[in-house]
């Protein structure tokens, strides 16, 4: 099928085409709600990571809390 | 059994960015062994506040998930830092991305400018203070000692400054009370000392110089018995609030009786003096 | 307000003489302002055993009444010390005429040597603890930091020995910390740190060398607030105790990250690096 | 009437010869209760304070328990 | 009378910009109670170099004239410092003020950012430093205790960096060894402590630490005998210096006989024993 | 190359039981790697007494020869010392068979409490110092930090009393002033700190406490360079020694500066103010 | 005679016209070998004192060193 | 030949019948001068030492100084 390639959390990675931020975090089975994803560098609001399809060459970063001091 | 209550509340409580904490002590959730040890350490220590880090979601699931499936923030107040960023510009993109999680819009704002002491650096500190105050950020900022620092990031307009009793993970106590006084006699926010601590006295210590608060982790988390060290650091903070608010006696080099030199009764007759020999 | 119990209950008691106590704070009842301080000073402490000191009877009822009008030995168990006496024979007879009070066979032992110091006589502490021990007396002997000296009180039956911290009155602190150490590790009978402590961190350094409890008065009655710092002191007790028993985190002199150093995102493209100012 | 000197903690007084030490104790108005007595440097039971005269040249101390570290 | 050479020829000199000193101390030459005391401190001292001010001169001629009525330019190094500047312009101008003066290019840049402590401004030393370095000034830079500002005085070519023991005047000695350790390791050119020391074992604790030289101005002026503090200040300095040449021992918690356990006589036949008395 | 006095003849010299010492260092000939290094270290060390013990001759000639071999009787005074011993008999022994060497009436009394630490056995040390001063020795005793011990040293008559500043080679320093200031202050024959001191500021804040001198061993015996070392503790102890004398500056918790106020320049004009910048 | 009004160290003098520095400094028994001119807020060279005339309105600062730590 | 047993520096010995300790510490080539003896627990000046026979279970100690704290 029809792949394309992005970086995602510094790796590279072929994804479908026309893909929305919402589906691929669904397909790696992350709970959008305690996820924040930043987009070629621009912070990505929940409310638009139905509408936001992801391109060829896009850099996302998918970002959550873990310990620290 | 023996019951009492901490009695914080016979203190002011402590006021940060308008938030009121009735605990003066607030720890990290790195370096745990296990999450469900970091759950009692927490719950231990009473504080009421926890910091954490930003950091990539692990793709490959290896590693643990992320630390909110472990706290819960209705009941204890997530402090995100920027722990690791080296320049201005990298802690401001730590900041909003912690703050588009959605808790709330505070930072520990932490910018490293040596990686050996993570001493922080100062200019760099004080440029993304003022850019993360002007996006509406309640800024808590890391800092070393140094008074004019301190100064100047108040005047940048942060929540909160926090100078470090020594550098983070060393244990080394506070190694210079001086100028940690100093800051908070000249600072109006509140100061909070971060960083440094390594044992209950160390927090007991540091809370008698009348600072607002002790954030610490490694003490905790690196202790062989993290939730008893938990209690304990608990305990320092309040006895060193305490203690700071009671007044302490002075120090004498001469030594002055507790009990009552009158009254005593009439010594032995001469030939007694059992207590001569020797 | 938050409530929390001083979880005294998670350690061994304290054991001595074959009694247990729960608190391993031991408070004076000398030099308060008044007789009120002192009992509202006591119950904050959270002290189940004081000391008192024995003397004449003032028949000009000019000054207070006996102790015993105040306090009740069915709450608070009652040591009579012989402080002020200088010869063993002087301090056997205050031990005496204390147990003749008909409360118990307790008696912390003093014997000065020296006014200005009020440093022990140890060899006359030591001549009086043998007399007293074959009378029957449980001792517990105040005593200078030579271990030397304080392995001798033990092999002469004392019930507890108890070296200074630092001149009585003096608010010092903790001076030799090595000393205490060595003498609580040689001596088998509870080693209880007496006369001194000058503050909350004080009593906390002074637990956290693993000693089993600690003896104060000055520090509580000369502070500005007594029961503010007799809560304090109650709780830098429990957080000394604590703490040694979790076993502290180790002291380094290079800095280690709280934060994890992995996943940390890209960095900024070069020409970004605002940090890079100053 | 008779009185006789003693010496009572280290002062001298007269006293009605033929008091005892309870009787003593009383005039004082002295709890025995919470008083001990030191009679000729012997200390004296309470059980006995009754059945105890008092007589010239005797050295009495009443000692309680006063506040003390 | 015992006559001995101070040795400081065992050592490497201490070298500056290109120029050698023999004598690891630095004196200042202000607070005397008189100039003839000054410059009889200077000599017992054995200082090649001291600091001076610029100033006004006094034209109602009320004050003591110019030091170099009093010091001989050619027999000890002048050091001029920009002492009472407050910001990096005002003490530009005071550098050339001084480089004006016709003796050499040297400075002992202060740029001083708050008026209680002292302490400097670190952003304007640094932005004064990078103006000087740029007119061909030796900059000496005094600092705080921070390594990463101690870096960026490097980076921007100050001939020595002179971080302080503890605030101006202070006397309160070498608060922070750790910090003055990690300048010391992480710098390549001299570094030199300035300010804090009180008396002569802080002299000896700084320079045992590995710093290259002391700079000191109250301690000595203000001692009640400033010439005999002078020459305790040179003994000190030489003594801390060999020390950190020479390697200590381990510090350890248990005893070790410096005299051999081996070649003890037989003991006493039992029965004797005297010691065993007591 | 720079010469200079070490000027101990500025001070009254050390007079001990009549006879006069100009250097105040008292130094230990046990421990060192070779004989030849010994001899090096104590004349670099500039002492005039030095200290050596009693034990068998080695009849199989395995190990070196007696130290007389080595030391010039007639350049520096031989102190022989009753180290090992753990009775007051087995002292008195050692101190007549040195004696009876024809060398001095002189001893160092040691008796050992306690094979650990090394602490006198301060009754034992009593006991023996009285045997000793009757048969016309000039003792000088080892003994604890106690003032009260001190006092009945001195009292017993021996020409000088040595507390401890820390264990015999433990190298901790000195951890109690306070009550080394306090036997000085009591005290009329000479007071000597022996043992503990590890390094040069060690020996240097001993002396600034006022004492007449101190004794070491293995803080020179056990320097990577012993020489050096030596040299080390020569000049810490006279800097200390003068720094005594010459009465140090106070401490304060504000600054103060070392250059004059008045004299300054106009500031600049407004709109300049570079420093103003960060 | 005719005099003009200078600053000099921070305070207001009047000097006769046409006054050089050098002569100012001599006037002020001022040894110019010790004393460093700033003239207007520019460092004036000693070679160029003699020359170097002062006008109505000048800021002198005549300074020196001294004592300092 | 007729020998004897003595205790020396703690260890048995024999020795020859009518030695005097001069004649041991030559025969152990020791420098009188630098040995303090210890016979039967009673210091033997050294003027004595050639005068002195050894006699059977004699218990003789020679001591001199070495390095020491």
């Amino acid at each position: 099928m029809d792949n394309i390639e992005i970086t995602l959390n510094g790796e590279p990675r072929r994804v479908a085409r026309g893909l929305t931020v919402a589906e691929l975090l669904a397909e790696l089975g992350l709970n959008p709600g305690l996820v924040v994803v930043e987009h070629n560098r621009e912070i990505l609001e929940r409310a638009r990571l139905a509408e936001t399809p992801i391109a060829a060459g896009d850099v996302l970063e998918l970002v959550h809390f873990v310990g620290g001091g | 059994m023996t019951t009492t209550t901490l009695q914080e509340d016979r203190d002011d409580p402590l006021v940060i960015a308008g938030r009121t904490f009735r605990s003066r002590l607030i720890v990290g959730t790195g370096k745990y062994r296990d999450n469900e040890t970091m759950v009692r350490a927490i719950e231990a220590s009473g504080a009421e506040m926890v910091t954490v880090a930003v950091r990539r979601v692990d793709l490959d699931r290896t590693k643990e998930e992320g630390i909110l499936y472990h706290l819960d923030p209705e009941r204890v107040f997530i402090l995100p830092n920027t722990a690791g960023c080296y320049t201005a510009e990298e802690a401001v993109r730590y900041a909003r991305l912690a703050r588009a999680a959605g808790l709330n819009d505070w930072v520990k704002l932490e910018v490293i400018g040596d990686q050996r002491t993570l001493l922080p650096d100062v200019a760099a500190t004080l440029e993304a203070a003022r850019i993360l105050v002007a996006e509406g950020f309640k800024v808590l900022a890391y800092t070393n000692e140094d008074v004019v620092t301190a100064l100047r990031l108040e005047d940048a307009g942060c929540a909160a400054v926090m100078p470090l009793a020594s550098p983070i993970g060393s244990g080394l106590g506070l190694v210079n009370p001086y100028y940690i006084r100093e800051i908070k006699r000249r600072l109006s926010v509140p100061v909070i000392v971060d960083a440094g601590v390594g044992t209950a006295s160390d927090a007991c210590i540091t809370m008698e110089q009348g600072v607002d608060g002790v954030l610490m982790n490694t003490a905790i988390a690196e202790a062989r018995d993290p939730v008893a060290m938990a209690r304990a650091m608990r305990h320092a903070v309040v006895a060193g609030r305490l203690a700071y608010l009671a007044g302490r006696m002075p120090r004498r080099e001469v030594a002055v009786p507790s009990s009552p030199l009158e009254g005593m009764l009439d010594a032995a007759p001469a030939g007694g003096g059992a207590g001569r020999s020797a």
